[in-house]
């Protein structure tokens, strides 16, 4: 097999330069690429454009890139949870692009499956609709988007294998999947790297070719945004 | 008397039918699926990831890999899967999804809806809800029927950066049930001891009053 | 769970009429839906229109129905295994859309998202590219393929359980599970059919949303085309 | 002498890189597998659903759930994947895939290739041929030179029904070696002990020969 394995996120992250167009899995602090976004921010490249469903909270995720302003431009569907994000927005700092969630994941994949462009009906008539391509199909308007273009992917995984091999947990997965083979090199970090041969093949959910460097992570904090319980008292 | 939202969303949940899967916005729709009917078959989508989703986990229990669409932790019924976010949106861009519950801002009188943006102010996103109102076959707004200024917030027409157009046709407020047909908003029933006239002065857009306007059943 | 269990094939199969468009699921004779298929000939509905890879083989999979013409038109990616289907359809008897195996898989895929439309550069400047759209992307010229319509889609799967989750087996996975919902109703039928609970909801293929029906299959052939070995005398 | 297809198996070899998956079509493509260097790592994609194609089974461990796009009993090297055709397609259209080795009936001197049929004749089909060759970058076509009648394969313009247009870079047939750029066939290299003379003859569309051809190395 083709050996992914980088030693560690600096070696992962090489190549990273100022002005470029990054994508990066998660939704919410769910998933998202910790030790990548934690190089990202040691690096001190800026001006960059991120790809991301959220932009972190104030102080974790893409926040951190943000309290930096290392971020020039945000691509999302949801950036309700970030105070600072809401100020350099509304200041005119930060360019934001705010797309449909379901678009954002399509427009990632078909970046991945060599689809330029695709017909969606989310955000016709909206201001999301604007300056795009309408076109009917079976009597229903609908938008033409196109796939992403970026240079790198960070995603996160829960487990993987050296030749690349990537399996998510739970509602980690997210947009992680659909990122990977979407730009010009995907890095992947995971919580758990095995030798080739591990993975069963049949449970792989994103298959080696899509990555072009896979490392360990460390010390990952997993924030929750919203403990929610049930507690014994109250029942279900 | 004003529903409360626990009451609005009790409401709804009595449109939920056997077999539906269901996606729940945040807030009152979240509620829902504390009032749905036991003795029938139903599974809450996410969509950032979970068909089969459970109820709140045990204290000491909650697993950050494991989430709702609000970022709250949850659980995962036996027969639930995961998926990624493309596939998620394939059942809700596929219709696959019976029934969409929603919040809003404004609701207008031929169904557009506006619940994602105040220019200037507001500037959340609209998270998954563009795809949710442009694929669903039915969708319910669960919303306040004026806002805290008490304006109403079913319009002739919206004043708000739209979410989606014509897509809205039932709407469960605190004062009332609405139906939206025919470019105008439909009365079916209305909250325990909220009049007729109440609801029409918290109704901006048109409204249609048939001859009697049943009392909501709990 | 919402429970996807019909008692069996007969079941299974209710509603499939003359003249109805059906998606049909595997490669060759791999992972194909052996017991809808046995269903559909002893039903003996006809003037189907068929959406599979492949057309069976002369006296297996699609081919049984082909030896009793039951099929109208068969949409397939390459049907060099059956000689009863190049007579058929040299002959005029058979209607015979060929389109490239990566778009066949993408407008089954389309359908199941709800994505009406989408471009791909397969199949430009050949006789697939007649009468389409044809539009250049980033300097490559691409052609508009539409999603499918089709009334029942019949797959098969190695697990699943009663709310429809289905998990694939090896390469039988191949186009089943992007035929689950690219059609009004999906049967499929699987080789184990278990409780809800007993699949790692991490390692489902297709969840139940997709399915509309589900039953233990039986009697499972699983017919090897080209049966290549190495022997132990003439090593690897 | 002109190579066997065993030979040309071994030359295409030869063009399989460290780090490169592979895709190999049916036929010639396939015995290519057999000669690539064990130094190097490869893979190959089958793009029926596996990644990290093994040699075909032992005797008695033949799985039916296990073949490759040939319709052979395969088996999966220890950090194989299975997948479905849509992700499969994704790996091929999107550029994921650094080499595609397939067979041929005809290849014109701007990189046309025909290899799905011939009208009222042969109707096999496409199967994965026109996704492979209107994406990859890298593609080596492995055939003879001419025909069973004994006419070229390489031609001014293809005669049949198109599988890609301006897509082959590269051929290398019984006889030959060539390059496809600027509307011409240029010969790289030649057979062991095929003269330059015999290759013009056998080549029907425009051929460039420099001053010096090599032999084929083993």
């Amino acid at each position: 097999m083709i050996n992914k394995t980088v030693n560690n996120v600096t070696e992962a992250c090489a190549g990273v330069e100022s002005g470029m167009t990054l994508m990066l899995g998660g939704f919410g602090l769910c998933g998202i690429p910790e030790c990548a976004i934690g190089e990202l921010q040691r690096l001190g490249v800026d001006q960059l454009t991120c790809i991301s469903n959220n932009a972190g909270v104030d102080d974790f995720g893409l926040g951190l890139l943000l309290q930096t302003r290392q971020i020039k431009t945000m691509i999302a569907s949801y950036v309700g949870e970030n105070a600072e994000f809401e100020r350099q927005m509304l200041s005119g700092e930060l360019e934001v692009h705010l797309i449909p969630q379901g678009t954002l994941a399509q427009r990632c994949q078909a970046a991945q499956s060599g689809i330029p462009a695709f017909y969606t009906p989310a955000g016709y008539g909206t201001e999301v609709g604007q300056g795009k391509e309408a076109r009917e199909f079976n009597g229903k308007m609908h938008l033409l988007e196109h796939a992403f273009q970026a240079d790198f992917s960070f995603v996160k995984a829960w487990k993987g294998d050296t030749a690349g091999n990537l399996i998510f947990k739970g509602t980690a997965r997210n947009f992680n999947p659909n990122m990977c083979g979407a730009a010009k090199i995907t890095v992947a970090e995971v919580e758990e790297l095995v030798p080739v041969g591990q993975l069963d093949p049949n449970q792989i959910h994103i298959p080696g070719i899509f990555v072009q460097r896979i490392f360990h992570g460390t010390d990952y904090q997993k924030r929750i945004e919203q403990r929610t319980v049930r507690t014994k008292e109250h029942g279900a | 008397m004003a529903l409360n939202k626990f009451q609005i969303a009790q409401r709804i949940a009595q449109e939920v039918k056997d077999g539906y899967y269901v996606n729940l916005g945040i807030g009152i729709p979240t509620l829902v699926a504390n009032f749905v009917r036991e003795d029938i078959s139903v599974e809450f989508q996410s969509e950032n990831g979970i068909l089969g989703m459970g109820p709140f986990p045990w204290e000491g229990e909650e697993d950050a890999d494991l989430i709702n669409a609000g970022k709250q932790t949850i659980t995962a019924l036996p027969g639930a899967a995961f998926f990624d976010s493309a596939l998620s949106f394939s059942m809700i861009r596929g219709q696959h999804v019976d029934l969409t519950i929603l919040g809003a801002m404004e609701v207008s009188q031929n169904g557009d809806i506006a619940n994602w943006k105040i220019p200037g102010k507001m500037v959340k996103g609209m998270g998954g809800a563009m795809d949710l109102v442009a694929s669903a076959d039915r969708i319910i707004v669960a919303m306040t029927h004026t806002n805290k200024a008490g304006d109403s917030k079913l319009l002739s027409a919206c004043t708000l950066p739209l979410t989606g157009v014509g897509c809205v046709k039932k709407i469960v407020t605190d004062l009332a049930v609405l139906e939206v047909r025919d470019n105008a908003f439909h009365l079916l029933e209305r909250a325990p001891g909220v009049s007729v006239k109440e609801i029409q002065e918290a109704t901006e857009g048109a409204l249609i009053i048939p001859d009697e306007v049943p009392e909501m059943l709990k």
